[in-house]
């Protein structure tokens, strides 16, 4: 690594955008810009940017674009699903008549993005069986959020709300859905795993009670397991007067196989940016979970709804059973866009073929996988075949080589490959790693993957100090342990780091290879 | 399209590759994997989507479609209130769209690495126009960085209101409304709005000491208001919290920090705001997000729900890398545990800005600030003096000014109407949300509006009131 | 290097790109398409191509884009002027407005465009002092091709071409002009330099004579010097009844300053993709020779020429005397748009502040490089400051340390520096190389070109091996001598490759860096 | 803009600078270094050009200028002639668009790895759709190869006569001529033009036998012709070519060779033709480009005024490269001496064309040459049914076809300005250039044309004729 950080580049006077000055006629009815700022809020220092041409920034952010793995090599990292994002879905949602488009235009003007909208809402009741869906949720986790909004708007328009103050989730769903029911004022209640890898009924029957506000869970869970009970779990949590939402976000394992409507759930969520092949950008946004629910429920969606009268299109601001806004606007349009344009590239026998070809992806790497030395799988007595993605763990060979988890991901990066997913805390499984294999990549890629790990395996058995130390290819080493996290040391800023350590830096050839630039 | 060939998105839909990975897993047929799920589950029909389109299709589709917009390219807008149109440098598209990070997900500091410089840069550079040290990875809009920031005041202080001021986007004020939980729930946070005087547009200071008592998390307001008004009572506002035990928290357009001073140094304790406008298109409204930034204190960085970048020391010596910082305080680290929750967000448009900051540098800031500020007040001038029309707060403010149309007899959506018909998009309307504003509209003035842009208005003004 | 050529990539039956099923009622009339062709003339056989899905291809791309060096770290390239090529540029051509733009278009639906090549066509006239310029040129070699058809149109016109069947350059002149002379029909003489760098007004006199169609000629030279006598060239070749033709290709070190027109030339040529800011695309364009004369010679240019006619512009096609087309349609429009968008940009003070940068940068480096070990600059005894460019020679360094300029160009390229060039042929001084500042490039990024070329002298005259073996760090080492030249061995295509040579290849990790992944 | 600010594009554009610089080479002015032009030489004013423009006031003044265009996106297009629409992925524009090749230069093999391994990729895929091993990097036009493949044949035979089709593009015919040098210079090459079958478009075998003397250098025809039609008597033509010692050179459309013979099967020498057609743009005309081709054989590899990449062996054992082969035959090896000159080409369309034939596959050239036969010809039998208008040349070709009006007693240029006023642009006008085709258009039907489009096209007509 020896590209600077930006603070360390440029110099006085250096412009990287100007600006007209303001026309004559103008500065001379206005006079002094400053004097239109009352004087105790002037700025009287100077931010201490940069101060860089045009092509120095550009050249700068391309070089640490190049420095980015990403999908360079090979990405299959779990519970993200990985697809590819089309290029052409780019490039409709970057064309002006929908980057230069106000949300608060008049509906007549935005009849293309209303239209948009609508379809893939549609598109969604379909793939999922509910009623409506609103696209105002800005990822998954806002979805989650939005979620419990409804879910507290329902309770309470039904005096139930201080009562039915418990949510129940388990622990193999995704955190979005317990954090978001804790921010949203619920208690939650956490259902463990028994030895087929989902919680027994009995536990489920054990915390639902008449405080049960609602049930949020994933299936298949983040270990790729699907929960055959779940038909049984919604109808007790119904009977016991809560509701059921679906977090969809492994939709892969079983898009058009099922549908949340069928199940008995109340709602859904999906993410446009994973499983509807918008780009995730470094887990990053802009995002969509596009968050569905019965009729029943519609009344306390987020407003506005769009809404189709005939040709036209139109947004339905008056809604007072409404819980209001989750986000500012309509939500990422954009996303929407790329989602639908994916949706209507893939059509209803890609979308079912993708499901087919994930979950044979995934039994296909876990025959390779478990032949290689050090490797085992979670819930080794739960024999059924995992869907999209399969929960491992490395502890055999962290017990007998020392090479953790951690390692085996840096050493992988060697090879081009984007670091595998571990797990959400907590992590059940010791040293987990939870590859999916996706519709994306071919034959050739997963062989390749389960190749790197075997040779991973092969070096951590007979010179494991090359994987400890790795990695060997790319643009930096690895993090000093604590550092980001130890307050003396932590900076978040350029400004801390200042304040808190000094460094220095000399002309030298660059060292070593970005890991961008490597092939499959 | 027809169903023999493979799709080009799945390169293993060709029939004999899946059937050589069958053969290796020594099943007969795909189905036999999915036994999983119990056949009650399963949906009995395919779905029923509108037909698959090849690429040249689609691109004719959605371009048809596309076509119905008419945009603020087309057409002269001076729509703000909460979305504003900003120039965007090229090279800020140009950098934003690379792949490499559009398709990252989170991999190792040594992996991800030019990804992580640029936000950390991000932070930095967005530090330096707050004057703050600690500065988090985006959040998903001003709103929801406002809703966060009070939820961290509250479990600051143990306390459980907040004051708002009532000029404030209500749209922001929903999604607060919802962070803050309704009465019914255990740790709901009470809201108590402030009013704001008739006249300036400035807090009501009397209405703003009422409010601030020993149960107040925090004092929220914005600089500038969603009125458009630069608070210069800010210092004493930020000391009426400080007495008070709570905290204060600014929302502000980090645009306007060029010229207006930096939040800390009027008081502010937690900032909050857009990145929007630093680089961002509207993308339909897709292009808000939010930042939060505090002073550089474990009591605050402890209580941040979102991510954040640190630089750090590599093993090999004199290098430096960049990695996640108090990733365990998270949900993603401690589950219902960890502060509020944490997930996708808009980390792409702190891409975006990173460069956008970069770009603009200090004299770049400075001289947008100042041509703002001159194109909005002549536009404000300049509509003044038509007839029946008032600029309700006609000093102090930055880049959005309310204008008035009562005397004119004429609605809002009346006059908007007319000016759309002439390629004109008005002030956004606020005769529903601030009802004691008449029929007023809140009209948006940056540095993209020429001379003869604001004349132009004007002049079709004079015709349509 | 270890991505793959793409033949050795993908699968039977992998598509990239689908197209849809003729409608039935289309299918239904016309039936089978092959019966549609000529048996005689149908394909048996099926193109060898790859199958492969649209993200394989798109990533093998984008990583060999990765492995290109180009300017993402310093590229000081003589006679080629790296620019800056501005995003917005790139933004603005490539709408859809222009791309999708047909040039058979009638003239109403294409005002747009027309607008663009009038206003740089007056904007070129401003800067050259000339008549009319025409953009039909898809280069600069095509624009000296233009003047040697307008040469020969000229003189056929007044019944004296083949009589006047010489063309006279300097061996200093870029090679396009003798070439395109020669390809023309004409017969050439070369000139050659005397010891103050450019030749003498005698060996001119001497050349001249009744058979002189022309001069073609640069000025500044591809050597960075200015001939001050050209005024008096032009005159005795006009009086000899020859054309004298400006190559402005090293405009960067005089623009502004001094015109064609004012020198005495009947014509000129620009190059819009380097000394106005568009891209030159690997010396590979598209791109763009904007050639121009004075009104005497406009009736033999290459039509249609673009005409304003009070708001309206239209196409000339009426004009009896036009040498026709040297290119198909208009030129490179596009190209003509990025041009134009650059010249907007810099206005007459920000071209004029570019030469200065250039000429200011040159003369600093020079500084720097003569204080080099090793180093030494063409026509010592020519003490006058050179323009933008300066040939130097490394003649010293090869006797002293076996060590010759690839030798030192290749060693750079490790330190993010892209090769310099050498020269064109003949190699008027040993081990010649020619960098050329530019206006683009801060003075830090020169200082850095010098360092390095500083420490890979050291390097040559401490530890040579490192230099001769260079470079370390790329995506490849160098090729083998002669192997793109030996009719057994040379393969321009992988058909060739695979009946002249077989190769095997492994899993192996990533070796080491793509060229691209270092800073500046 | 204020002259006092730094400008973007140029780093050492601040005065403080250009001082140090200034100082460390010992002068006092930039003017000091300019003692090499005369005074007379200068320029005594400064330039005077328009007003220098902001990046936003530049995006809107050409976006403005833009606007005027109505292209083949907004309107339904017939028109071929030289460059022609089809589909271009999205992922192609990706990838031709990457900064790192838009702005490299020639370096060395291992610098400029990547972009050379893409150009080599681009002439082994054309050479598997043409079936020969020796392709070169492209020429900057159709007619450009042409014209220079012609040279070479001259070159190669020592003659200086080649027999060309009269069906051919005008513009690429006045090309050739140029390349053919006029009548007054010693290397003229005459051109005889080969008159066409006016039942069938094809070639008057006749004529071309009475053209094809011990003089001809090489005859000349494309598949398909200007005028639409598949030449079935390409191996006659050839035999009767290679029977005189003359080159057959034969100019094609590679997006036809899924279902076209390649030339080489039915007996070309050389071949030429455009490579737009792979995934390039209109762009106004500027999307042209052109290749060469022929078998790998010194006697014609040495004639080739192209550049060539060659893969190669690195000094590392097993690794490969590839750089310029047969770089010292070119006039940048030999100036004057060199065959004929190279210079800038269109190689930013050869990555886009390497792109492209990648993701075509031979299925998808195969598909796409079927779709375009059954689209086209549908079109062709659609408009013969309207009453007055004719096909002239009705089967056999390919993706374009020649339209006859003259029963409608109206001119083409009033059909079309009709057409024009529905937003269809109708075929291209031949009645100027082939006055014996009458008032005839040159429709081209491609892939993009849906069953719709065409239905559209004929009822339009039906109602303007």
């Amino acid at each position: 690594w020896n590209e600077p950080v930006i603070h360390e580049m440029g110099h006085p006077g250096r412009r990287g955008v100007l600006f007209p000055q303001a026309e004559d006629a103008l500065q001379e009815r206005i006079g002094d810009a400053v004097e239109l700022i009352p004087s105790a809020l002037r700025r009287k220092d100077k931010p201490a940017l940069p101060e860089m041409s045009e092509p120095e920034v550009l050249y700068h952010y391309l070089r640490l674009s190049q420095q980015t793995l990403g999908m360079m090599g090979i990405s299959l990292f779990g519970t993200c699903t990985m697809k590819y994002n089309p290029q052409i879905n780019e490039a409709l949602a970057w064309r002006p008549e929908l980057t230069e488009l106000h949300p608060l235009q008049h509906e007549d003007t935005m009849q293309g993005a209303l239209e948009i909208v609508h379809n893939m809402d549609m598109i969604l009741r379909e793939i999922s069986g509910m009623d409506q869906f609103v696209f105002q949720a800005g990822g998954g986790a806002e979805a989650a959020f939005t979620s419990c909004a409804v879910i507290r708007a329902y309770h309470a328009s039904r005096g139930e709300l201080e009562q039915r103050n418990e949510i129940i989730t388990t622990i193999a769903t995704h955190p979005c859905n317990p954090s978001t029911a804790d921010a949203a004022g619920f208690k939650v209640i956490t259902l463990m795993l028994d030895e087929n890898g989902y919680p027994s009924l009995d536990s489920l029957k054990a915390a639902v009670s008449d405080r049960t506000a609602a049930i949020m869970v994933n299936n298949p869970d983040d270990m790729g397991v699907y929960n055959p009970e779940m038909k049984e779990w919604v109808r007790i949590v119904h009977e016991a007067g809560g509701l059921a939402f679906y977090d969809a976000a492994n939709l892969n394992g079983t898009m058009s196989k099922l549908r949340a409507r069928e199940i008995g759930f109340d709602a859904c969520m999906f993410m446009l940016h994973k499983t509807f092949g918008a780009p995730k950008s470094g887990v990053g946004g802009p995002a969509t979970g596009a968050y569905g629910c019965t009729a029943a429920l519609a009344p306390f969606l987020p407003a506005p709804l769009v809404k189709r009268e005939g040709d036209r299109y139109r947004l339905d601001h008056d809604r007072p059973q409404s819980v209001g806004k989750i986000r500012e606007f309509l939500g990422n349009v954009q996303v929407v866009l790329k989602a639908y344009a994916w949706a209507r590239t893939m059509g209803a026998e890609g979308i079912a073929q993708a499901s087919d070809i994930s979950v044979l992806g995934n039994n296909y790497m876990e025959k390779g996988l478990l032949a290689i030395r050090g490797v085992t799988r979670s819930h080794p007595d739960a024999k059924l075949p995992r869907l999209e993605m399969t929960r491992y763990s490395l502890e055999t060979m962290k017990e007998e080589t020392g090479v953790n988890v951690h390692d085996v991901s840096n050493r992988m990066t060697d090879f081009g490959i984007d670091p595998l997913w571990t797990s959400h805390e907590p992590w059940l499984l010791p040293e987990p790693f939870t590859p999916e294999a996706g519709e994306m990549y071919g034959k050739e890629a997963l062989d390749r993957w389960i190749a790197v790990l075997a040779r991973v395996s092969d070096e951590a058995y007979s010179t494991p100090e090359i994987v400890k130390n790795s990695p060997h290819n790319q643009a930096t080493h690895r993090l000093k342990p604590g550092e980001t996290d130890d307050p003396s040391i932590r900076a978040m800023t350029w400004r801390a780091f200042q304040k808190k350590r000094v460094r220095t830096e000399g002309v030298e050839p660059s060292r070593r290879t970005g890991p961008t630039c490597r092939s499959a | 399209m027809r169903n023999v060939s493979a799709h080009p998105y799945m390169a293993n839909s060709v029939p004999e590759i899946q059937q050589a990975m069958l053969e290796s897993i020594g099943v007969d047929t795909v189905e036999e994997l999915f036994v999983q799920i119990p056949q009650d589950h399963r949906l009995t029909r395919p779905l029923d989507l509108p037909p698959a389109l090849s690429e040249r299709e689609l691109r004719r589709h959605v371009v048809g479609i596309l076509a119905k917009n008419s945009t603020t390219e087309d057409n002269l807008s001076f729509l703000g209130a909460g979305i504003w149109q900003h120039h965007v440098p090229a090279a800020v598209d140009e950098i934003v769209r690379r792949n490499e990070w559009l398709t990252s997900i989170f991999g190792e500091p040594s992996s991800d690495h030019g990804r992580n410089q640029a936000w950390f840069e991000f932070c930095s550079q967005l530090g330096e126009l707050l004057n703050l040290d600690l500065v988090a990875l985006p959040v998903r809009s001003w709103g929801s960085a406002a809703g966060h920031a009070m939820r961290m005041a509250a479990r600051l202080t143990g306390r459980n209101e907040v004051a708002i001021v009532r000029a404030i986007d209500p749209q922001r004020l929903s999604v607060i409304r919802n962070y803050c939980e309704p009465p019914e729930m255990a740790n709901h946070i009470a809201i108590r709005l402030v009013a704001y005087d008739p006249a300036t547009g400035l807090i009501d200071m009397d209405d703003l000491r009422a409010a601030v008592t020993d149960r107040t998390a925090a004092v929220y307001f914005e600089v500038p208001s969603y009125l458009g008004v630069v608070e210069h009572q800010a210092a004493e506002i930020a000391a009426i919290a400080r007495a008070a035990g709570a905290e204060t928290i600014v929302g502000v357009d980090p645009i306007s920090l060029g010229v207006l001073a930096a939040p800390v140094d009027y008081g502010a304790d937690l900032v909050v705001g857009t990145i929007q406008t630093l680089g961002v298109h509207l993308h339909a409204g897709g292009g808000v997000g939010g930042f939060i930034a505090s002073r550089d204190e474990p009591r605050y960085a402890e209580q941040y729900p979102t991510l954040f970048i640190s630089i750090a020391e590599t093993l090999e010596p004199g290098e430096h890398g960049f990695g996640l910082g108090l990733f365990h305080q998270t949900s993603y680290g401690l589950r219902d545990k960890g502060n509020d929750w944490t997930g996708h967000s808009v980390y792409m448009w702190a891409i975006a800005a990173t460069a956008y900051m970069a770009m603009m540098g200090p004299q770049g800031f400075a001289e947008v600030g100042k041509l703002i500020l001159q194109r909005a007040h002549h536009a404000a001038q300049l509509l003044s003096g038509i007839k029946g029309v008032r600029v309700t707060f006609p000093s102090g403010f930055f880049k959005e000014f309310v204008v008035n149309f009562d005397d004119t007899g004429k609605s809002v959506a009346d006059i908007n109407d007319a000016l759309r018909a002439r390629g004109i998009f008005g002030g956004k309307d606020l005769s529903g949300d601030f009802p004691e504003l008449g029929q007023s509209a809140l009209y948006c003035v940056t540095e993209i509006h020429t001379l003869s842009d604001i004349e132009r208005l004007a002049g079709a003004l004079n015709e349509v009131v």
